[in-house]
């Protein structure tokens, strides 16, 4: 292979790119070894097996990552903005608009979420850490490893560009020669492994690890939707790691699943990535209805208005999440019986989820709402989701949605769910958990602007392409012709908005990291509701000093009634904690490696790195480790310097 | 901060309604169908919004009620106003359970019933009589549209003519990728599918000129991939036939295997049909094109979106090609 | 479950025995019986689960109450058997389109995939019996 | 992280964090389940589909499937007897018992290797139709899952011989025991549902 097959010639955009990435990871390192940092990094970051930390990484890659995709957001809005438009040509449209939403959804949202359930699930039951900090570590790397491999796709060996579903056979070896569908199969392959080992962590986590006599039904709410989330997870990711797998030994091993040839069958493939893939929408929705119930009931100051319903609906949810995959391709002819079985259960989810939104209007109902930067994320939620989720039941009725099949109604209408349940969602809870997790708030004035140039933005973006949707403008079109210019205008300046948006909350985050007053209370907002608020900020490495007994859900507000705290010193008993560790990141950079080689069937490179992760695992059995005991007299100094006392 | 919240649902409102109005100047091509299948799918289309807009009401009224009036700084507060240990209602649960369930019955019917009409011919108007349906073999290949006329053995590329008020009955198949045909005007897409073979009905009660294209994305040349449907009266379409059938060339072999090159090409007619040598949707057609052309499915065309389909008409070769991109 | 101390595993012992003999029924009701297709399949199919069964049972205790892990293990296998269920039967159904045009007589795509799917099971009842053994 | 230890029921049940390594481990078999139900879902779809290779029924034999099958069957009983030994405190039972569960292990594996090797002698390979794709990953797949296994209990065997049972390692080969029978319920469902079927229709 020649260099320049394996760099991305040929465009000044990717050029650009290039250099900025060698610019930015050139200045990364004279920072890091100027300021004498890279001890510190290793130590307190790159080996840490910490809950908290692990969360902080996972919200940061994860906002480089809505950065990414909003940039391709942005080129695509700008080349659909007018007809004929020569900004991008139709193969680099193509490539972008496969990035955007393979990065938004695997690796910005599920990220972005898994860090915030990390950072606060712990904290919400009780608990010391995860059930396996070794392997959520090890969950981390993986994702982080994955985006990686995916994200260089684009200035090494060139970016898939058969959409995020990848259909075969386009995707297949034939009409998809060279690296850039591999780097697509095998960087979610990557991650993967980390979402299912998270999946599997939290639900431990979950079951066993709650605070001593807290029932179930007393778990926070957002605590029960990650609960239910990673038991989606659990289930769902192995049908994408096998649907993977499989086009992988397609694409790479002359297998014969997906192809054209030896009576292979393409549909089977959208078949299984749908399995998943339906899933996987309610993976990145149910944590988001979480937050968003967190938010509304601290800030309404008032408890959740039928809390017993909201579960279920959230159990229900999930459970028809799995019987609904075919909704996703209605028009591929597989007869009125299997469309109308799928319509059916498709227009049931709007039941549960219906039932949800009127409890948000319930626990509203004879509140006192304080008009914070993420009760007004969660309060725009409400209605923004609504019209996502009508224009959802509108496409599951199979007959109509062979007129909205692959249009921009279809384009718009999962923008709607998702922008405004996920991303809302990740903005109203990083600002929400903010300062437990960085000891300061986030500055309000800007943050209401932030939140107005996005929602705003975000509207004017999408609600005109339902229009132009029903005009017949199809999705991926790289250029449009003059009859859906006015609208497309309109989405491009809505875009932009949802841009400045952004920036303005990235202003934020570094404004308020200088000037914001340092939190001295553990109760960041006054009205903190579960136990996470329990703690002092910024919280000890252990979280807990003692652990309080639960008998009822919203279990801080019953702790200040009675005047308890999680520091009882006469309960003090040493605290065992497991140590750090460099195994977890030395493993996933094998199987880094080895993904690249197999993304260019360099199969001595693959073979190599392969064996080296084994070995990591091997190292990994024989590990004895058990950690240490933080004794009770330093527990004593940490609390009283913690807590003023 | 308050004024602005007041503003923001002000301008929700005014959103929706505005576009309402600008587009009720443009007919949207769905919303403005011109044969019973298209016809079929907008009054369900229709009949769905209202149930929609009553939900959307409904909220968006509650909504707005809640925010405003349970605001921490109303002017007016009462201490009656706020009550924090307001758990639930079973009895309003069930209510806004069995709402949605209602309405999901509600759309579920029609939804199904209009499934398996759909999996039919259009029926004839009352008081005329029911006829065959003209059946069409519409076969795509990278990045171009075959329509064969079997019954009148004719072939034509990207676009195609059919007589008014009678339903067309289309095989779709493809040569290579996955594929589907839509004329929003007339009616709903499916896939087309190489080694299946799907069947679309539909019929055009107007006459005109009506766009067509391919809508699920299936690589560089997708855009592009559009064709026109003419809508004529009976006897216009069997002049059309006739001409076609006298003045065309007969397509051969070698000139198919040429045209399923991955590629832009223009319109063309013939005087016989590709379904003599091959049909894509059967289990011997799948994998024709692919065995004679599978090198040619990673070559990048360059396509930028000025450039017409005339510039791809002959040449294939990238030469050609990216003298035509800078 | 209670039996970890005793020397002999009467458990495990009648579990091992039972699924010889559940395989060995299996292949006989398979290769030499001379049942239909359909019903060597649904038995055979049910002969496995009872197999996988007592594995789970006999061998593995799911519900060991030692274990204090409550009904979280048994409620896995459940929920894991119930989505194999609709992984499997549904690829299936929506998988075997083709079958279900009821449009024109032809019926020619019920050529080309004839051994796709469920359907072919049946289309084959007669065939299948004699070439079996 | 409560290092509180029970003092009575078995060995690898005692500490919670052994216990949460299990419970954690019969949540992985929920995803190993559904990652070989959707292998039997491509099958199932996929089945009949061999386009120009020799269909399954010319090439599937009786004899050597049932010989595989009594020798999982058996590693599963044995594996079985090396748990209840374990829980008996006999560490040199264990370890006899797990010698056996791998001698009949690695059987099966060569058993299944000279399967493959036979079959692609007749024409029937990975590449050669989408039926026989199915086909190899499938069964590859049970069978990868397999020498894993065994690597695995080989690993198992050399930290008993150096740190004995404790709840740790019994922990460990407890949790291998788990994986072992749960191959053999794989396997079940591959004889009934591939093989079976594949000879009978």
């Amino acid at each position: 292979m020649q260099l320049d097959e394996f760099f991305v010639t040929g465009e000044p955009l990717i050029y650009g790119g290039m250099v900025s990435i060698a610019l930015v990871t050139i200045a990364i390192l004279f920072i890091l070894t100027y300021f004498k940092k890279w001890g510190w990094l290793w130590r307190e970051w790159l080996t840490t097996v910490d809950h908290k930390k692990i969360g902080v990484m996972y919200i940061l890659s994860a906002l480089a990552m809505l950065f990414r995709g909003g940039v391709d957001a942005m080129m695509m809005r700008v080349q659909l903005a007018f007809p004929n438009m020569n900004f991008l040509n139709a193969q680099h449209y193509d490539e972008i608009f496969t990035t955007h939403g393979t990065v938004m959804i695997i690796f910005m949202a599920m990220p972005f979420l898994i860090g915030l359930m990390n950072i606060v699930v712990p904290l919400q039951i009780g608990a010391r850490d995860f059930a396996f900090p070794y392997l959520n570590a090890l969950s981390f790397w993986s994702f982080l490893f994955g985006a990686m491999l995916f994200n260089i796709s684009f200035v090494i060996g060139g970016s898939p560009d058969a959409g995020w579903t990848s259909y075969t056979p386009l995707a297949g070896a034939a009409m998809s020669p060279g690296p850039g569908q591999n780097f697509y199969l095998m960087g979610l392959q990557l991650s993967g492994i980390g979402t299912l080992a998270t999946g599997i962590n939290l639900m431990v986590t979950i079951l066993k690890m709650r605070a001593p006599k807290m029932k179930m039904f007393q778990m926070p709410i957002f605590t029960w939707s990650t609960l239910i989330t990673s038991f989606i997870i659990v289930f769902a990711f192995p049908i994408l790691t096998v649907a993977l797998a499989l086009m992988t030994l397609d694409r790479i091993f002359g297998a014969q699943f997906f192809t054209l040839t030896g009576e292979g069958m393409p549909m089977m493939w959208a078949n299984l990535f749908w399995m998943w893939g339906h899933p996987e929408v309610y993976i990145v929705i149910l944590p988001a209805f979480g937050i968003f119930s967190e938010v509304i009931c601290t800030f309404a100051r008032k408890q959740l208005f039928g809390y017993k319903a909201m579960v279920w609906a959230i159990i229900l949810i999930a459970g028809l999440s799995f019987v609904v995959w075919v909704h996703h391709f209605f028009t591929m002819g597989a007869g009125a019986f299997v469309n109308s079985v799928f319509s059916i259960s498709t227009m049931l989810i709007a039941v549960p989820t219906g039932v949800k939104i009127f409890n948000w209007l319930g626990t509203l109902y004879k509140s006192k709402i304080k008009n914070t930067v993420a009760m007004m994320w969660a309060l725009a939620f409400i209605p923004s989701f609504v019209i996502g989720g009508v224009t959802g039941v509108m496409l599951g009725m199979a007959s109509a949605d062979y007129q909205f099949h692959n249009t921009y109604f279809l384009v718009a209408h999962f923008h709607y769910v998702l922008i405004a349940g996920t991303v809302f969602a990740c903005f109203s809870g990083l600002v929400f958990w903010y300062p437990k997790m960085f000891g300061h708030k986030l500055n309000e004035r800007i943050g209401k602007w932030s939140f107005w140039f996005f929602v705003i933005g975000f509207h004017v973006c999408f609600f005109p392409q339902y229009f132009v949707g029903l005009d017949g403008m199809p999705r991926r079109v790289f250029t449009i012709i003059p009859e859906w210019m006015p609208l497309n205008i309109i989405s491009t300046i809505g875009a932009f908005g949802m841009g400045i948006g952004f920036a303005i909350f990235v202003f934020c985050i570094l404004y308020s990291y200088r000037y914001s007053e340092r939190e001295k209370s553990g109760d960041s907002w006054d009205d903190g509701r579960t136990l996470e608020w329990a703690t002092p900020t910024p919280v000890p490495f252990y979280n807990f000093a003692t652990l309080p007994e639960i008998d009822s859900q919203d279990a801080y507000v019953k702790l200040k009634e009675e005047g308890r705290t999680t520091f009882e010193e006469d309960k003090l008993e040493p605290i065992h904690m497991p140590n750090n560790t460099g195994q977890p990141i030395i493993m996933m950079a094998f199987l880094f490696f080895a993904s690249f080689g197999l993304v260019f069937e360099w199969m001595w490179m693959a073979i190599a790195f392969l064996i080296g992760g084994l070995i990591m695992m091997v190292v990994r059995s024989f590990d004895y480790d058990e950690g240490y005991h933080v004794e009770v007299d330093e527990i004593k100094r940490i609390e009283r310097s913690a807590r003023g006392l | 901060m308050k004024s602005m919240k007041q503003l923001m649902k002000k301008g929700l409102a005014l959103v929706p309604l505005s576009l309402v109005l600008f587009l009720s100047g443009c007919e949207l091509a769905v919303l403005d169908p011109k044969g019973p299948v298209a016809q079929t799918q907008y009054d369900l289309i229709m009949y769905s919004i209202i149930f929609m807009l009553f939900i959307v009401v409904v909220v968006f009224g509650a909504f707005a009620f809640m925010v405003i009036r349970y605001r921490e700084n109303r002017p007016g507060r009462k201490e009656s106003d706020y009550d924090p240990h307001m758990h639930g209602n079973n009895l309003i649960e069930i209510v806004w359970t069995v709402i949605p369930f209602v309405i999901v019955i509600a759309l579920s019917i029609p939804t199904v019933d209009s499934l398996f009409e759909l999996e039919k011919p259009p029926e004839a108007t009352a008081g005329e009589e029911q006829k065959e349906p003209l059946v069409i073999y519409a076969t795509t290949a990278d990045w171009k549209w075959f329509f064969s006329y079997p019954e009148e053995n004719i072939e034509t590329v990207n676009y195609l003519h059919i007589p008014t008020d009678r339903p067309i009955e289309f095989k779709l198949s493809s040569a290579d990728a996955m594929t589907a045909l839509w004329i929003p005007r007339l009616g709903g897409q499916k896939y087309n599918m190489a080694g299946m073979e799907n069947t679309l009905y539909l019929q055009a009660d107007e006459e005109g000129v009506y766009d067509g294209r391919n809508s699920n994305f299936n690589g560089e040349g997708f855009t592009k991939q559009t064709f026109e449907v003419y809508a004529e009266s009976e006897e216009d379409y069997d002049s059309w036939v006739e001409e076609t059938q006298s003045s065309a060339p007969e397509l051969t072999q070698e000139e198919y295997d040429e045209l399923l090159k991955p590629g832009l090409t223009v319109e063309a007619e013939y005087s016989s049909t590709h379904l003599e040598f091959v049909d894509h949707g059967t289990n011997d057609g799948r994998d024709y094109a692919i065995e004679r052309h599978y090198d040619l499915y990673g070559d990048l065309m360059h396509l930028y979106s000025d450039q017409e389909a005339e510039d791809f008409m002959d040449e294939e070769n990238d030469d050609d090609h990216e003298s035509s991109v800078e | 479950m209670t039996d970890h101390n005793k020397r002999i595993p009467t458990q495990h012992v009648i579990g091992f025995a039972l699924s010889i003999a559940l395989t060995l029924l299996a292949a006989w009701t398979a290769l030499g019986s001379n049942l239909s297709t359909m019903w060597i399949i649904s038995s055979i199919m049910i002969l496995a689960v009872i197999q996988a069964g007592i594995q789970l049972f006999m061998f593995m205790h799911v519900v060991e109450s030692d274990s204090h892990n409550g009904h979280v293990p048994w409620n896995m296998m459940f929920h894991g058997a119930v989505l194999a269920a609709i992984l499997v039967a549904g690829s299936l159904f929506v998988m075997s389109f083709g079958f279900t045009h009821d449009h024109d007589g032809e019926n020619h795509e019920q050529h080309e995939q004839q051994d796709s799917g469920d359907h072919s099971d049946m289309d084959m009842e007669g065939d299948g019996e004699h070439e079996g053994h | 992280m409560s290092s509180h230890e029970l003092k009575t029921g078995p060995l690898e049940y005692r500490r919670q964090e052994d216990q949460m390594t299990i419970l954690g481990f019969w949540i992985f078999l929920g995803a190993e389940i559904v990652l070989f139900a959707t292998l039997f879902a491509t099958y199932a779809v996929l089945f009949g589909r061999t386009a120009d290779s020799t269909p399954p029924m010319e090439l599937f034999e009786p004899g050597i499937v049932l010989i595989m099958t009594f020798l999982l069957l058996t590693s599963s009983f044995t594996c079985g007897l090396a748990i209840h030994e374990m829980r008996r405190g006999n560490a040199k039972a264990l370890r006899n018992w797990m010698i056996v569960t791998l001698v009949l292990g690695t059987a099966f594996l060569g058993f299944e290797i000279y399967e493959f090797i036979h079959y692609a002698h007749e024409g029937a390979t990975m590449q050669s139709s989408a039926y026989w794709s199915a086909f190899f990953t499938l069964a590859g797949t049970h069978g990868l899952h397999v020498t894993l296994g065994i690597g695995w209990v080989i690993l198992l065997l050399i930290q008993l011989a150096k740190r004995g049972l404790t709840p740790k390692t019994s922990r460990k080969f407890f949790v291998i025991g788990l994986y072992w029978h749960f191959l053999d319920v794989v396997w079940i469902f591959i004889f009934t549902s591939v093989y079976l079927i594949g000879m009978v229709v």
